[in-house]
């Protein structure tokens, strides 16, 4: 699905990222992780374009879209959600989706009949804030929202692009604690209805161990660990790095 | 010839310099495109006029200075209210309110300009009379813009004094480059922004005091500076004192060579010229976005 | 209801249009007319002048004084027919578009008697074809532009409209004057240039008088045309660049601060050692410059209008006009005030004149077929109002000189030349262009 | 469409237009021009908001677009007096605005904050400069007069152009008002419209769901600037004589005002306010000469008072006499 082939990133003469190559396959959920500074956010927008690497490739489904601008890996299949929350926030949380589901639909640049007359896309755009719980609230303006339920319709938005790749970068900062299983409950659940395959930045190893395949550890811009999270764990490397001592 | 063409290109950079360099410290410190600037210029204009027609019989020096003190001081009184009152709510609030409330100060100064001073035309050429002319290679010049020239280069020597070497003038330019960076700061944002307003009223009001010797103080005389002043700003860059002056002798020297060989060109040149640069480098030539 | 009274209305102006002979024939009925009576009411009259703006000082408050002076003097003496004026005077602000929604209020809402007005070409270009439209009597008092009441070509018809005047002359008149001016006393001129506001009104003077010139002087040769932005305050540039052309009489339209402005930059930069002025409307100047306004410069005064002129011996009504403004308003009255003057009173004399053919107090229509062809008394001699509802004066242009008895110079005694009116007009139903066209060189 | 033609607001539309068709036998014919006035200004109002308050950047040179549709009418008759009819004069404002618009917007769309504005004013005052520069052109700052045209093939020369304005113009104002209300409620409604406050709310955002921030902002703003062409066309036959000065930075300040004074976070307050401030204005030139004093105080009273202008201040007041929820929405 996604292939990342020695990637270097340099800004002015450091080097940020200093050759990473990792691959995820469909229906697989990787967790990014490493301290702060190891280049994770820069890694993040290497692949949704928002950055140009300074060597190296990047394919999708085996096609090469290191060049390709934001716009384009977007129509292509990678979706993104950001740290900080970014919702439309006077619009509707329906229209927040419904927004994104037209989108991928191809539908943004119609003029005269009402949004809510396009009916697929309503009725799609309800069904993903079924799948995240959302519904009771789709006639408020996003900004009315709790911190948790905002996180959430960020990565319903991210997901209602159906993009075959998706990038989650740290969805569930800023949630409460109590909540953060339920919010990663919400979103693997839904990820794992369409296959898609998830790259997610988190710090919390609880739910890392609990929700994903894999995990890479990022250091000082280079992949120092992989493994499935336990064998992760048991690396001691990767303990003094994460933890900054060893056990 | 070419020497005369040169001195009056820079006699009206040297004007234009005054007028646009207080428009461009309340854009670059306060963020707001300040439409009632021109209205200060006017209270400066008339408060000039005012006293200059009191003091007939003075020395030229004497009545300049005092009617150039005159307007300042009002003119920064004028500011100061406008700031404290009604533009301390407007900073927090969008554009489009800081824009209209301006708008609005520059209509009720306008009027209360007709209300103080009368509708009539105020002349006030006593200075410029008294200075005469002398000669420059061969041809007569006024020595009253000679000495708007020397004023306008004391006052842009005072600025530049002001912001590069005073800590008032570095926590300007701290704000200027990033507010929220300056807020964390600790720098006094409120008292600054209010001392960087007052200083950009008063140095409208010598602009206009230092006008009416040459030209009659008249009603919306304000208006016409305002689009000036913004040409200048929009080219030189939102608020760079280096922007302003480049900005103003682009102007200055372009006007009077264009008159002189192309005069038909004259303004249209000058608005093509701003929105070349607001199209290539909107920030303009030395401001920062 | 109120719409009712305007279809009325609206039935009586088609028909007044359309009047022509029937007008007349009611007009020959005196011995009826004798018995309507006359209205006790006050006259509603709306002068409109800028009253802020940069035009203001120049124009629009001279002139709105003498409105105010002239309404109380009527006043005092009984009013129109014994109903007294009362003068609502209004800013002319706000450009075209406000001008034309304000004369609406005025005719359809205030239902005023008449509308003075204008000092701008560009409001009474948009505002004077509402007269006949709304059906409401306008008298333009002081905006100059030659095409507001010519066709586009000759002959065409007159009067353009039926209830819209104009109570002074047009540019033309200033221009083809000062042409003829230079022709007398600078017959050799060679290099003439121009300097005029970049606006409609610094471009049709400078027209006129390139069409005159080249006429009556043929080896003259233009080497400089100048268009400064109104309003600017700085124009070392220019007279720079007159100096550089070698003109020898520099012609100028322009007027305020403008041409007070310009005057005393080009004095100082010592333009007035080779250049002599042609100031298409220069007369208020040495009056607001002082001893500083340069000697021996063409001066047109917009018509006949100054204050020396009649001379007071031989014409007492200029005497009076002139030391009654000075008394009220501490200053000689300049051409907008004179206008002014000719407006009110060239409404006052047409509904006299009609009521005394009518009798009783004369509708709108009478007023108007009053006033094309009126002629009446004016502190500058006589004003003719044409059948192309133009004013027609005769027009001075004359040369400065300082004097002992004031504190500015006047226009030379010696070297008064009045134009009459024939020589610097077009005649009804021909364009200016095409009139100067047809002049024998 | 059939979604909200049953609604209330549709009921209210209905009732509105009502009024409007029955107001000639009520109002004096001189209310009437003042009417037809402020609904043609409405219109511009509307495509001002559109950019305010749909896509969240404010324009201070709108007069250009207006000046754009009302010079293509002046220059149509100047130079095709034959051709002159209403229908071709509307084209004729649609497509220059349109033209002029997206020029001048494909340059403006790269900028948004106060780069946006200065660009937007230094854009018009060029128009402007243009206008009044290219004399024998478009007349100087004399302007063009606008005569009657014809109206599809029928002449109206024996008709009194007043007689015209409060007449079939009237309606024929309303027709085109009604009109550009609907296709702009369907504009702000449609997922164009939603893509646009995508745009607004969070543009980093926007982008990564698939927007084209700077095109989708570029459409919006040759919409405007069309509706502004179409507002200027229309009223110019309303005024009957045009001037470079609505090109101006003064007249474009206007308009702004015009939207706030009527709210704009409600989509008719623009129609309120072109309307309030027509009568404003000119009630104030009438009044006196410091009318200036009025038009500007109120205007500052306005800012720091009733930001939400007058539509705003009103469903502010409906909530707050109207306790619990529902009901407030705009």
């Amino acid at each position: 699905m996604l292939e990342v082939k020695d990637v270097v990133k340099a800004f002015d003469k450091s080097l940020v990222i200093n050759g990473v190559s990792f691959s995820i396959a469909e229906n697989e959920v990787v967790a990014l992780l490493g301290p702060n500074g190891a280049g994770k956010t820069t890694m993040v927008n290497l692949i949704s374009g928002h950055l140009q690497p300074t060597s190296g490739k990047i394919l999708l489904n085996g096609e090469d879209i290191t060049n390709a601008s934001p716009y384009q890996r977007i129509k292509k299949g990678i979706a993104r959600n950001f740290q900080i929350t970014h919702l439309f926030e006077d619009l509707s949380v329906l229209d927040n989706v419904r927004t994104c589901v037209l989108s991928n639909r191809n539908q943004l640049g119609r003029f005269f009949k009402p949004a809510s007359g396009y009916k697929e896309a309503t009725e799609e755009a309800r069904a993903i804030l079924g799948i995240f719980n959302l519904e009771q609230f789709s006639d408020q303006p996003g900004s009315e929202l709790s911190e948790g339920d905002k996180k959430v319709l960020d990565t319903a938005m991210t997901f209602a692009l159906k993009p075959d790749f998706l990038l989650l970068d740290e969805p569930t900062s800023g949630v409460a604690t109590a909540d953060k299983f339920k919010v990663m409950d919400t979103i693997i659940d839904a990820i794992g209805k369409r296959g898609t395959a998830t790259l997610i930045i988190e710090h919390d190893m609880d739910i890392v161990s609990d929700y994903c395949q894999r995990v890479l550890v990022l250091a000082e811009g280079t992949i120092l660990a992989r493994g499935t999270p336990q064998e992760v764990m048991d690396d001691p490397r990767a303990q003094e790095t994460l933890f900054g001592v060893s056990e | 010839m070419g020497l005369i063409y040169a001195l009056n290109g820079l006699y009206f950079a040297a004007f234009l310099f005054l007028t646009s360099l207080g428009l461009s410290i309340i854009l670059g410190v306060m963020g707001i495109l300040n439409l009632a600037h021109g209205s200060l210029y006017a209270i400066g204009g008339f408060v000039a006029a005012y006293f200059i027609g009191m003091m007939t019989g003075s020395p030229a020096v004497l009545m300049l200075v005092t009617a150039a003190a005159a307007a300042m001081v009002l003119a920064g009184a004028v500011g100061l209210v406008m700031e404290t009152t009604l533009l301390k709510p407007m900073y927090k609030r969008p554009l489009e309110y800081q824009l209209l409330i301006t708008f609005g100060i520059l209509m009720l100064i306008e009027d209360l300009i007709k209300l103080v001073f009368g509708g009539e035309s105020r002349y006030a050429s006593a200075p410029f009379d008294a200075m005469g002319s002398i000669e420059i290679t061969g041809h007569t010049y006024p020595v009253y813009f000679l000495f708007v020239m020397g004023i306008t280069a004391l006052a842009g020597l005072f600025i530049w004094w002001l912001m590069a070497k005073t800590k008032l003038g570095i926590m300007l330019r701290a704000i200027e480059m990033d507010r929220d960076m300056a807020q964390a700061m600790g720098i006094p944002m409120r008292r600054l922004t209010v001392v960087a307003f007052v200083l950009g009223a008063a140095l409208a009001g010598l602009g206009g005091a230092l006008v009416v010797p040459t030209t009659p103080a008249v009603l919306g005389m304000g208006m016409d500076v305002l689009i000036m002043a913004f040409i200048v700003v929009v080219i030189g860059g939102l608020g760079s004192l280096k922007g302003t002056l480049v900005g103003s002798l682009l102007v200055g020297l372009t006007r009077s060579f264009t008159v002189a060989f192309y005069a038909e060109l004259e303004m249209p040149l000058l608005f093509m010229i701003a929105v070349l640069i607001l199209v290539v480098k909107p920030e303009g030539l030395f401001g920062q976005k | 209801m109120a719409q009712k009274t305007n279809r009325r209305q609206f039935l009586k102006m088609a028909g007044a249009a359309g009047l022509g002979a029937g007008a007349v024939s009611v007009m020959g009925t005196k011995a009826l007319a004798a018995k309507k009576s006359i209205p006790k009411t006050p006259i509603k009259v709306a002068a409109i002048s800028f009253l802020s703006g940069p035009a203001a000082g120049p124009f629009g408050i001279p002139g709105d004084n003498a409105y105010k002076m002239m309404a109380d003097v009527y006043n005092k003496q009984g009013g129109i027919l014994g109903r007294k004026i009362d003068l609502i005077s209004l800013d002319e602000a706000g450009g075209a578009k406000t001008q034309v929604e304000l004369a609406r209020k005025l005719i359809l809402e205030d239902k005023v008697d008449v509308i003075l007005g204008y000092i701008s070409s560009g409001d009474c270009k948009a505002v004077l074809p509402l007269s006949d439209e709304l059906g409401g009597l306008m008298l333009a008092y002081d905006c100059g532009t030659h095409v507001l009441m010519e066709g586009k070509k000759s002959p065409y018809k007159t009067p353009k409209f039926q209830l819209g005047f104009r109570t002074s002359a047009h540019l033309g008149q200033d221009n083809i004057a000062l042409a003829l001016a230079i022709k007398k006393y600078m017959p050799d001129v060679k290099k003439i240039a121009g300097i005029n506001q970049d606006y409609a009104w610094g471009r049709d003077s400078w027209h006129i008088f390139e069409l005159a010139i080249k006429k009556l002087l043929p080896q003259v040769e233009i080497v400089k045309t100048l268009w400064p932005k109104i309003f600017t305050t700085d124009y070392t540039a220019h007279i720079s660049a007159l100096q550089g052309s070698g003109a020898q009489i520099i012609h100028s339209s322009l007027w305020g601060g403008d041409a007070v402005t310009f005057i005393k930059q080009a004095k100082a930069a010592g333009l007035f050692k080779q250049a002599k002025m042609a100031m298409s409307r220069g007369e208020p100047y040495p009056q607001e410059l002082g001893a500083e306004f340069p000697e021996g410069q063409f001066l047109c005064c917009a018509g006949a209008h100054y204050f020396l002129y009649p001379a007071w011996d031989k014409w007492p009504l200029n005497k009076w006009f002139v030391s009654e403004f000075k008394k009220r308003y501490g200053k000689y009255p300049t051409y907008p005030s004179y206008h002014a003057y000719q407006a009110i009173t060239a409404y006052k004399t047409a509904v006299e004149k009609a009521s005394s053919l009518v009798g009783g107090w004369p509708t709108m229509e009478q007023t108007a077929k009053a006033m094309g062809n009126l002629s009446f008394e004016t502190p500058s001699g006589y004003c003719v109002i044409n059948k192309d509802h133009n004013a027609r004066e005769d027009c001075l242009v004359g040369i400065s000189k300082m004097t002992k008895d004031y504190p500015f110079p006047i226009l030379d005694p010696q070297r008064l030349e009045v134009f009459p009116s024939f020589q610097v007009n077009a005649p009804a139903g021909l364009t200016t262009e095409e009139w100067i066209a047809g002049w024998k060189s | 469409m059939t979604n909200y033609l049953f609604s209330s607001r549709a009921l209210g539309y209905l009732l509105a237009l009502i009024v409007l068709l029955l107001l000639p036998q009520v109002l004096s014919p001189y209310h009437l021009t003042l009417v037809e006035t402020g609904l043609s200004l409405a219109i511009m109002a509307l495509g001002l908001n559109l950019l305010l308050r749909y896509a969240g950047v404010l324009s201070f040179g709108h007069g250009a677009y207006f000046a754009a549709g009302a010079y293509a009418v002046g220059l149509l008759n100047m130079y095709f007096p034959d051709n002159f009819s209403f229908e071709l004069a509307m084209l004729a404002s649609l497509g220059v605005s349109a033209l002029v618009s997206a020029l001048f917007g494909f340059v403006c769309v790269r900028h948004t904050r106060i780069f946006f504005s200065i660009l937007t004013l230094a854009l018009a005052m060029l128009m402007f400069a243009i206008l009044e520069k290219a004399y024998h052109f478009t007349g100087g700052s004399d302007g063009i007069r606008i005569p009657l045209p014809t109206f599809f093939g029928i002449e109206l020369t024996g008709m009194r152009r007043f007689q015209f304005l409060v007449g079939p113009y009237y309606y024929i104002v309303v027709g085109i008002f009604a009109a550009a209300t609907l296709v702009m409620l369907a504009v702000v409604n449609s997922p164009f419209g939603k893509a646009l406050q995508a745009t607004r709310d969070n543009e980093v955002r926007a982008e990564m769901v698939g927007i084209r921030v700077k095109r989708f902002r570029w459409y919006a703003f040759v919409i405007s600037g069309t509706f502004c062409g179409l507002s200027g066309g229309v009223w110019s036959f309303v005024n009957g004589h045009i001037t470079p000065e609505i090109s101006g930075w003064v007249f474009s300040g206007e308009i702004v005002y015009m939207v706030l004074l009527g709210g704009f976070m409600i989509f008719e307050g623009p129609i309120v306010g072109a309307m309030l401030f027509t009568y404003l204005r000119l009630y104030a030139v009438a009044w006196t000469e410091y009318w200036m004093l009025i038009v500007g105080g109120t205007l500052v009273l306005l800012v720091l008072l009733l930001p939400g202008g007058v539509t705003g201040g009103i469903a502010g007041l409906a909530a707050r006499l109207r306790p619990g929820r529902g009901g407030g929405r705009g």
